[in-house]
């Protein structure tokens, strides 16, 4: 469904994402790892149209995405959210939803969004004067307005605490079949995305280091060298054995 | 009626505050009165701001018509005068402006309307004549589209009458008002070659200032000469310092406003009765008042309408700023003559005060 | 060093901490932990002087409460915040030196800068580019080395591993153990619970807006049913 | 299509504002001085210069300081066409393109106008739409002097600081009223609808917009070319009404008068566009009653002339720090009288 | 030749002067978005203390000038404290309608309290001596104030990023509270930024009067509208930027004065800023701001 051909980032002399080629499935829910600075908001940016690539091509559904906008890539089904959160502040949370709305989405599902992240009672309210969680919560179901074929997440499981974490995977693939779309995840919790992702790619300056199932990543020494570490510590939980 | 009301809805705030016209009407006013008022009438100055905002001056117009005013004022700009004419014409009720030069006022579009001075082809033509008389051949005009046709047209008309008098406009210039920095145009003037003998402009202080110090030492010694724009305080202080700054320098202008002159006395006496009248123009608010006091005491009526027409009519009505004027052949402007003003060690000097007779017509 | 009774922390007519104590004493490194939304963040900004508080801070001796924020800080208190807020017009290397604002030992400054550098290599690299191109990682990089270019006697630590990879998460806490080891006085706050009690000696437990337990980081560590709660893992 | 809760929120807070509207408007014309009816109609075409900044400044949140400009050339341009040709051939003698020597009727011109002046604000809006908010507010700084040196300098069309007179006044109360009420109609249905939402989120968040599928630039250029029309609208009222104009009243005193406005009022809603226009309209009314050092309650109060101005900045300065989003902020009538 | 010379230091000297004034807005913007539309008249404030130093104190003109300097430096740094400390933390256009209602209000002060039209200074006039150089003239003046733009923009430069006050005043604009997290003051950040822009408006303040000889309200205005013009063209909140959109306005500017046909004359300044807006439409956020990616980032 997307596929990516040896997309390429430059900022001047950084070269933030290179070569990049690969590719996600209708349904599928794609975890994208990797350490700071290695490219995948980037990478993310380059997708959903806010930056423009210095090489390379997008294509989604057999068309090419590449150069569009961002709110044409919007219209056409690609869908993110922020690490920074980008809410409307001053708008009702109603109306951030609308914001996003496309001919082609489906009332029925927003309300069960709505419903699935908890919202439906905070509708009426300023989005800025929502409780962090549920801003980040917001910022999905808001993505869902726009019908979209993929939904990228960029770290959402930030500053939450397991519980939290566990549920939002769950949340997550709700969203995978109500919506019927595929998912690009990033995250540095490392048992969200095992638990959550079919396949996961690991980034490391700018390129794609590895891809597989969790079980290949976890195992994949160069992953374990540029991204894992020793984990810190020894009671930290070792890659292995968050493998489900 | 217990007293004669003259309505002035004029700027009192704002960029064209200094206008002030209404500060020698109220000083006129409350010397009259002093002297037991017309015909056994005080004269009452209504006066109310309005911002030079041409909607809010309608309204005031429309207040003092209410009130029962016989005669209005207003800002000198076409724009106001005009729909003010055309509120009062209903009830009979004409404008008396005292500074307004603009031609355009006189082109029929409304008859009641007076204005105590004769329009710029006037003051152009008397300074073009005095330049004559000394002899100017070669003149250079600044021009600007800022102040309407009195800063645009108003050094053409000079000009004209210098080409008419066999000299030549060597070339035009083109200012904005604010500018303090002549430079520019002074390297055109030396960029021409040829021996300037006079430069017109027609702007404010303390651009014209400015203007003459600058051209002064770039070495250019050409008379400056312009029109009632001259007639600041501001001007003569320039030349605190160096009183030959102001040596070639005279403008046409409303009013004699050298030392002694009827204008300067008044504004003297006001400031003995606690009024201040900061100048020539705030001074000329006086005429309205005096007119129209005048006109009553002939007609022995307050009838707005006979008022109007008294005015009309008189061969010679007598205003502060000039000795006479007169509507009666020139239905909506005065018949008057043209104060020439210039300066002699600093000082101001009455150079001519003649009614010009080789006008330009095309206006 | 720092003790804190009966705080109370408030957002116009919202009261998001109501009244708690703690005290960290000096050398020690003490850990805020709880859900979102239990007030540990505003407990932090409480202590700075960001947010609006009542009750009683000393520092030192000092009372806090009615100082400037400024005088906070030059008293030796120095926060690396939540959501990072790091200088985005400035440069790496500009923030870094505005972080050292109040000292005058320009020397030293280098000196800590090249530290710095030489601690998270990919700041280095980035040294003159605008601080608000980092990546999320590496500006919480550049938040931390920020807060203590200030040599501060006291660090605030607000969720300091967000958004950091696991091995930079290590890192992190190896840096905090190494700090502490130093003789530098620490509050944190965490999600990562394991790790941070790891690393403290001593711990208090948040939930909106009051504290439910708190103890020393062995005491809290055998009460299972209380760390199962902290973790959410059970 | 099914409206909205805030759309059906909204029709009723848009009812109550023309309700409110044609109450002044009749109580004016029931009990007011023939004086008190032109301040009147004064602060009705205020109003809709007011309202045509909010579509734009309000909903994009950048600072328009080029709408007297526009004004304008919805004056003059009605002014051209509906001046009868006998009046034209003396004002305007040297008339370039045949404009000196066609009558149209009042409706048309102003239809001609509308058409004038939103396509000018459409090329000038393609430059001011993709800067960032402070550069479009300086270039629509310039925007306001140029189209003012253009009327300056075309004195054969446009007659300058001269009075561009003889213009048939064929408005009254009762039509400024009309167009008012649906004014507002328009103002808080482009709020309220899908487009308007979206251009007020990306007021809070371009990058985020964006990404939600909002075309920024287009959307800013719609309200932009919208804010156009409503202003032309206002220039033919005003045209229409006083017979003459010039080009000094669409210069920087009426922008600054009308920005107070809204900006008092709240610029982030339409109720706050209306509350603002009437609270200085008639507050600078009563100021200007106080300057004349009237008698109050026994009190002879001294002359204070000049005050209007200084209570103008003051207003302005007072809003900014203590309400920065004016009286309203983000409330509109119907969230103060309806609950949430 | 010559006379292409001298207008090219004319277009210098104008530039010089939109430049000094320029600088003094985007010091000011560049700590707290403001864009200050009163600068015009803090420089007025210091044309009026010439005045009145040189009517009640002394004529002596190097105390006129320094009496005006204080007078304006004053002026700026009390603006800042009672009207725009309280929205120190608002937007750029919450800023930018205070600036405007202080504006309002200091001109009609002017008027109400001093007078609406201008009051000649004449103690400044010594400063404007004709020089030949080069068989052009140029007026001591102009190479003052060239000279004095000089070492402004040097200075500041240095100043803004070699000191940690400069990194403040930078960082200020974004975060203010987290500059007064780093320890240092940040109420001294703002009133010392206000202080170096209203220094700079009492420098523009001495050459603008040496030049017009007089004072009235709205000395300032016209100025300081082209510099914002001149700030928007070279990128908002960049000094660098600033002082070359105000030489390149002086260049335009000039340029139009001598190239435009004397019957185009009055459109002079709808060409000026008829060009400036098509720089703007080439570099939307100004010449000297690169067009930077941010993609997410903030
Ligand atoms: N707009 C930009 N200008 C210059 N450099 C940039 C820009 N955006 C990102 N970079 C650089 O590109 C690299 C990749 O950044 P990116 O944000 O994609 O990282 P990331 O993988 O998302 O990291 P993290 O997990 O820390 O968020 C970083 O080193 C960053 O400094
Ligand atoms: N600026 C604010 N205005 C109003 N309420 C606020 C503000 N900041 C925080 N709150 C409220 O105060 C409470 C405590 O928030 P705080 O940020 O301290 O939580 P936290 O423990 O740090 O949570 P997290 O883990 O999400 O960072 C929350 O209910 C929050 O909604
Ligand atoms: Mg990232
Ligand atoms: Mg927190």
């Amino acid at each position: 469904m997307l596929e990516l051909r040896t997309l390429s980032k430059c900022f001047g002399g950084v070269q933030a994402v290179r070569d990049v080629s690969f590719a996600i499935e209708p349904g599928e829910i794609r975890g994208l790892i990797g350490p700071n600075g290695a490219g995948k908001s980037t990478l993310v940016n380059l997708i959903s149209g806010l930056l423009r690539p210095t090489g390379g091509e997008i294509v989604l559904d057999g068309r090419s995405m590449t150069g569009l906008r961002a709110d044409q890539c919007a219209r056409n089904g690609i869908a993110r959210t922020f690490q920074n959160l980008r809410l409307f502040s001053s708008l009702t949370v109603e109306q951030n939803i609308d914001v996003a709305r496309q001919a082609g989405h489906d009332p029925a599902l927003i309300d069960a969004a709505l419903v699935e992240f908890g919202l439906t009672r905070h509708l009426a309210r300023p989005a800025g004067a929502l409780a962090y969680g549920d801003q980040r919560r917001l910022e999905i179901v808001r993505a869902l307005a726009l019908a979209p074929k993929l939904l990228m997440l960029d770290e959402p499981a930030a500053g939450m605490n397991e519980e939290e974490t566990a549920a939002l995977g769950q949340s997550l693939e709700w969203v995978r079949d109500a919506a019927d779309c595929a998912l690009l995840v990033i995250d540095h919790d490392l048992k969200f995305i095992m638990t959550l992702c079919h396949r996961i790619a690991v980034m490391d300056m700018g390129a794609v280091i590895a891809s597989g199932d969790p079980a290949e990543i976890a195992r994949n020494p160069e992953v374990i060298r540029a991204y894992l570490g020793d984990a810190g510590g020894d009671d930290a939980p070792q890659p292995t054995e968050l493998v489900h | 009626q217990d007293t004669i009301k003259i309505g002035l809805g004029v700027p009192m705030t704002g960029d064209y505050a200094p206008y002030a016209e209404w500060q020698g009407a109220r000083c006129m006013a409350e010397m009259i009165n002093a002297e037991g008022g017309v015909n056994d009438q005080m004269i009452e100055v209504l006066v109310q701001d309005s911002g030079a905002d041409t909607q809010t001056a309608i309204s005031l117009a429309q207040k003092f018509l209410d009130e029962g005013a016989v005669m209005l004022g207003t800002i000198p700009f076409s724009d106001t005068m005009i729909p003010v004419a055309q509120v009062a014409q209903s009830y009979g009720v004409s404008i008396f402006q005292p500074q307004s030069t603009q031609v355009e006022m006189h082109a029929g579009i409304v008859d009641n309307f007076f204005t105590g001075v004769s329009p710029d082809p006037f003051t152009a033509t008397a300074a073009a004549n005095h330049a004559l008389a000394q002899g100017v051949k070669n003149v250079v005009l600044l021009t600007s589209d800022e102040g309407g046709s009195w800063s645009a047209k108003t050094p053409l008309w000079f000009g004209d009458v210098i080409e008419a008098g066999g000299g030549k406009v060597l070339t035009k210039l083109n200012f904005s008002f604010g500018t303090s920095d002549w430079s520019p145009q002074i390297a055109e003037m030396r960029a021409l070659g040829e021996d300037i003998d006079a430069v017109y402009i027609s702007s404010i202080m303390p651009d014209v200032g400015v203007l003459i110090r600058q051209l002064r030492s770039a070495g250019i010694d050409a008379w400056v000469v312009g029109s009632d724009g001259f007639d600041d305080p501001s001007l003569d202080a320039i030349a605190t310092d160096d009183a030959s700054l102001l040596d070639r320098v005279f403008f046409a202008t409303l009013a004699p406003s050298q030392a002694d002159s009827a204008v300067v006395n008044f504004i003297a006496d006001c400031a003995e009765m606690g009024i201040d009248v900061p100048g020539l123009f705030p001074a000329t608010g006086a005429d309205t008042v005096k007119a129209v006091a005048w006109a009553v005491e002939q007609s022995g009526s307050t009838d707005p309408e006979t008022i109007s027409a008294t005015l009309r009519d008189a061969d010679s009505i007598p205003v502060l700023t000039v000795d006479s004027i007169s509507f009666k052949e020139t239905r909506t402007y005065a018949q008057r003559t043209i104060p020439v003003i210039g300066f002699e060690n600093g000082e101001r000097v009455l150079i001519a005060n003649e009614i010009p007779t080789n006008t330009p017509t095309d206006w | 060093m720092l003790d804190i009774r009966n705080l109370k922390v408030l957002y116009g007519p919202i009261e998001a901490v109501h009244g708690i104590s703690l005290r960290v004493e000096e050398g020690q490194c003490v850990t805020l932990l709880g859900p979102n939304g239990a007030g540990k963040s505003s407990t932090i900004s409480a202590i700075c002087g960001v947010a609006k508080a009542t009750g009683d801070i000393t520092f030192l001796g000092q009372d806090l409460l009615g100082t400037e924020i400024e005088d906070r800080v030059r008293a030796g208190i120095s926060v690396s915040p939540e959501g990072r807020r790091i200088f985005s017009n400035l440069s790496v290397e500009a923030n870094l030196q505005l972080g050292a604002g109040i000292r005058t030992d320009r020397d030293g400054i280098e000196a800590d800068i090249d530290h710095w550098f030489t601690t998270f290599p990919i700041l280095g690299e980035r040294r003159t580019q605008s601080a608000g191109t980092l990546s999320g990682g590496e500006q919480q990089m550049l938040a931390i080395a920020r807060a203590l270019m200030a040599k501060p006697k006291i660090l605030l630590l607000d969720e300091p591993s967000l958004g950091l990879a696991p091995r930079i998460v290590g890192q992190i806490f190896d840096m905090i153990e190494q700090l502490k080891s130093e003789g530098m006085t620490i509050l944190l706050v965490e999600q990562n619970a394991r790790q941070a009690l790891r690393i403290s000696d001593y711990a208090y437990l948040l939930n909106t807006g009051t504290i439910q337990a708190e103890g020393t980081t062995a005491t809290l560590g055998q009460n299972d049913e209380l760390m199962a709660k902290l973790t959410g893992l059970g | 299509m099914t409206l909205a809760r805030h759309q059906k929120r909204g029709l009723i807070g848009a009812a109550l504002l023309s309700l409110i509207l044609i109450a002044i408007g009749v109580l004016a014309a029931w009990f007011g001085s023939r004086y008190q009816l032109r301040l009147v109609y004064g602060a009705y075409v205020n109003l809709l210069v007011v309202l045509g900044l909010q579509v734009f400044m309000g909903n994009a949140r950048v600072t328009n300081l080029s709408h007297s400009a526009f004004m304008g050339i919805g004056a003059y341009a009605a002014a051209i066409c509906v001046t009868p040709a006998a009046t034209k051939a003396i004002s305007l003698p040297d008339a370039p393109w045949g404009l000196a020597a066609f009558t149209l009727d009042p409706l048309t011109s102003a239809i001609i106008a509308i058409v004038i002046t939103a396509a000018i604000a459409a090329l000038v809006g393609l430059f001011i739409v993709r800067m960032t908010a402070i550069g479009a507010t300086i270039a629509s700084l310039a925007v306001l002097v140029i189209i003012h040196s253009i009327f300056l300098f075309r004195t054969d069309i446009f007659k300058g600081n001269q009075a561009f007179f003889g213009i048939p006044q064929v408005f009254s109360l009762t039509s400024i009223v009309v167009l008012s009420v649906v004014v507002v109609l328009i103002a808080r249905g482009f709020r309220e609808s899908h487009w308007g939402i979206q251009l007020r989120a990306s007021a809070d968040d371009e990058t985020g917009a964006a990404a939600m599928g909002v075309n920024v630039v287009r959307l800013r250029l719609v309200a932009w070319v919208l804010s156009g029309i409503i202003l032309a609208l206002a220039g033919i009222a005003y045209a229409y009404y006083l017979g003459t104009i010039s080009a000094r009243p669409f210069y920087f005193n009426h922008v600054f008068l009308t920005l107070a406005m809204l900006i008092l009022g709240g610029m982030r809603t339409v109720t706050g566009a209306v509350l603002g226009t009437f609270l200085i309209s008639f507050g600078l009314e009563v100021v200007r009653w106080l300057e004349t050092g009237p008698v109050v309650a026994g009190v002879d109060l001294p002359e204070a002339l000049g005050l209007s101005g200084v209570v103008l900045g003051l207003v302005i300065v007072l809003t900014m720090t203590l309400r920065p989003q004016g009286v309203m902020g983000d409330r509109e009538i119907e969230d103060i009288i309806l609950r949430r | 030749m010559d006379y292409a010379i001298q207008q090219m230091v004319n277009a210098l000297s104008f530039g010089a002067e939109y430049a000094l004034l320029a600088l003094g807005l985007a010091i000011v913007f560049s700590v707290m978005g403001l864009v200050n539309f009163a600068h015009g008249d803090v420089i007025a404030v210091g044309g009026y203390t010439m005045v009145a130093f040189a009517a009640i104190v002394t004529a002596n003109p190097w105390i006129v000038i320094l009496g005006a300097i204080v007078a304006a430096a004053l002026t700026s740094v009390l603006l800042e404290r009672v009207a725009f400390r309280p929205v120190r933390y608002a937007d750029p256009t919450t800023g930018l309608l205070t600036a405007f209602g202080v504006s309002i209000v200091l001109q009609n002060l002017f008027l109400l309290f001093v007078s609406p039209r201008p009051i000649a200074v004449t103690s400044l006039y010594f400063m404007d001596v004709p020089i030949e150089m080069f068989g052009v003239q140029v007026s001591s003046l102009q190479l003052l104030e060239s000279v004095t733009t000089v070492l402004v923009i040097v200075g500041l430069t240095l100043f803004l990023n070699r000191s940690v006050w400069g990194l403040a005043m930078r960082a200020a604009s974004l975060d203010f509270e987290m500059v007064r997290l780093m320890g240092i003051r940040a109420n001294r950040v703002f009133a010392l930024a206000f202080l170096i822009s209203g220094l700079l408006a009492g420098l523009a303040c001495i050459f603008i009067m040496a030049r017009r000889g007089s004072v009235d309200p709205h000395l300032g205005f016209n100025p300081v509208l082209k510099a914002f013009v001149a700030c928007v063209v070279g990128g908002f909140g960049s000094l660098p930027g600033a002082v070359l959109g105000g030489f390149l306005l002086g260049a335009v500017e000039v340029g139009m004065l001598v190239l435009l046909p004397q019957e185009y004359g009055g459109m002079k300044d709808a060409f000026v800023f008829g060009i400036i807006a098509l720089i703007l439409v080439w570099r939307p956020n100004g010449i000297l701001s690169p067009a930077v990616e941010k993609g997410d980032k903030l």
